[in-house]
């Protein structure tokens, strides 16, 4: 074997460090304390050919890893699955369905980054950046058998737990006071057009002079805002603004550096590079009480008093 | 299950004033019963401090919030007119007469729905001009929102009035 | 005017749940106030034999009918769910996120329908992934089914908490 010690040494660290933040699953430190093992004796060079060709995959993985001296903070996963598949394809007594899913195993433990082991139940949708630049349907064979587990009950019981609670509906007439607020929320909203107009205006490159690009830019703004607005107060996760697809994320995104940009939002992010971002409107929300955005409406006085 | 917690629950679910013969078919009680138990609520609500009370209009019963509370509470109830629709309502009542593809540059292109709902309710004007349409309030805009103002022009000086004095009013 | 009646009068009307910041902003009691008068009006409220009482769901507060009573009362209010969704419904939350394709192996193919409208109330997210469509909660959903949840995994947590308190109960 031509590695050296040192090299495996690196990936038992980072092993270790994976195990030591992943205290709440004791599965994955089950599997984790499993790999190290194999590291171990692959480092101290005593490892002996298993039956398992599990285990066989785990040691190829460790041992490309170290060959190719990859970071294993920073596995370049493409580039790790085409030379790992170009190294079992030789080897006859692998299983593809195995490989797919030690490729799979290689970036659960070697490409995980703290946050995301931590996250990771939560947040589903950060699994697609992983498999960036890859087709995601190709990857079937990496998803774990659906596990019906307690659900097993709501599917065959006919008492739900959830029922729709009875409350009041309640409206009530248009007041002068709503006229008023609605007229100062307009007023801003139309505000932010016009801005816009003016930002689109002098930032203007030649290739950027189309007319339908800037109005659909202009009404993705005024479409974000909305929804922004239907969130009221209080901080807001981008995540809950996306309605469907990674297009419409993207104009999410935009759209609120624009807002950002104009300061009619504050933005920031939990936990870089995965963490949820979010955003938080800066302009009052309403103007008839403005103990809350006194700071703001400092700032922000001469657009909230001006009415041509 | 107490017959005045059934009646109670009816009551407060109920979208508006219900009569006896409605809280029977809700409730499944006998009419009686149910007589008994709107007595029986009444003193309940009405003798003590809380702000709901039970209400008996003509044959009709309702619960509701007593007076001296209602003005802060309904601030959190849902309006009858969107709020969206009535941005654009409020913007046209300012900047009247004001054409639809005007508004539409200020507001986007949401506005031709919302001119469309606000004429079904009479609150505005629409009247073909410049490829496009003129748009005032009405008579009917005035009383809804209990405008002191008798023309449009009046309309647009009373918003201007409230936004100032609103305006100065949260800089001290 | 009591702290306690003024919010008990703005919780009665709000067209929905409501945060502190809402009651705030509606009764104009700060803070402090209006959090120790939630706190008493839930004692007064869910500790009496009433119909009605105050509902947490992570942030927000309600008033609304005690469950026992729901099935009394949903004959006078107007409801938005129907019954037949409610399966599909609480599976999606049990097991969010989840693939339509996955849901329909599981339910056969009225999923489908089930999925529009629950998507059409607001009640669930659909975000295309792998040639099908990843399912998961909304914020709505934890309000109209007043679970005390901020989050997704809350939602998947409390339904899970429910199943096993039943289960517990069941076998007792």
């Amino acid at each position: 074997m031509m590695a050296s010690q040192t090299d495996f040494e690196n990936v038992v660290n980072h092993l270790m460090f994976q195990k030591s933040i992943i205290d709440d699953d004791e599965d994955l430190q089950t599997k984790i304390s499993r790999y190290v093992r194999i590291a171990e004796e692959m480092q101290r060079g005593t490892l002996v050919p298993s039956d398992d060709p599990f285990e066989r995959c785990v040691a190829q993985v460790f041992e490309l890893v170290v060959q190719q001296q990859f970071n294993p903070w920073d596995i370049n996963l493409i580039e790790f699955s085409k030379r790992y598949m170009a190294k079992v394809r030789k080897s006859s007594d692998v299983n593809l369905i195995i490989a797919g899913k030690i490729v799979y195993m290689a970036w659960e433990i070697l490409r995980l980054q703290s946050d995301f082991a931590v996250n990771r139940a939560d947040r589903p949708e950060t699994c697609e950046l992983v498999f960036e630049g890859m087709d995601p349907a190709g990857f079937d064979l990496f998803s774990e058998p659906f596990d019906l587990s307690g659900g097993e009950a709501l599917l065959y019981s006919e008492e739900m737990p959830i029922g729709e609670r009875v409350r009041r509906r309640s409206e009530r007439p248009v007041t002068l006071i709503d006229l008023l607020d609605a007229f100062e929320e307009a007023k801003k909203e139309s505000d932010i057009k016009k801005e816009l107009a003016r930002f689109m205006k002098k930032y203007r490159r030649p290739d950027f002079d189309d007319k339908s690009h800037k109005e659909s830019l202009e009404d993705d703004i005024a479409d974000v805002w909305e929804r922004i607005q239907r969130f009221g107060s209080g901080p807001i996760p981008a995540s809950d603004l996306y309605l469907a697809g990674r297009e419409d994320s993207v104009t999410v995104l935009v759209a609120m550096l624009f807002l950002a940009k104009m300061g009619k939002v504050h933005i920031w992010q939990e936990r870089p590079p995965f963490g949820e971002i979010f955003l938080e409107v800066k302009v009052p929300w309403d103007i008839a009480h403005l103990e809350d955005a006194a700071a703001v409406e400092e700032t922000q006085a001469e657009k909230v008093a001006v009415v041509k | 299950m107490k017959s005045e917690r059934l009646v109670e629950a009816a009551l407060f679910s109920a979208a508006g004033p219900v009569t006896v013969t409605e809280l029977r078919e809700a409730s499944g009680l006998d009419v009686r019963t149910i007589r008994s138990a709107l007595k029986n609520l009444t003193e309940e609500y009405n003798g003590s401090d809380r702000a709901i009370e039970i209400a008996k209009m003509g044959p009709r019963y309702a619960m509701q919030v007593k007076k001296e509370y209602s003005t802060p509470a309904s601030r959190l109830a849902e309006l009858s007119v969107p709020k969206d629709v009535l941005k654009t309502a409020s913007l046209i009542a300012y900047y009247q007469p004001i054409l639809q593809s005007k508004l539409s540059e200020l507001l986007g292109s949401k506005v031709y729905g919302h001119v469309r709902t606000l004429d079904e309710l009479g609150l505005i004007r629409c009247r073909p001009k410049k490829n496009s349409v003129q748009l005032t309030t009405t008579k009917k805009f005035i009383e809804t929102f209990g405008i002191d103002a008798r023309s449009r022009s009046e309309v647009k000086a009373w918003i201007e009035g409230e936004l100032s004095r609103k305006n100065g009013r949260s800089k001290s």
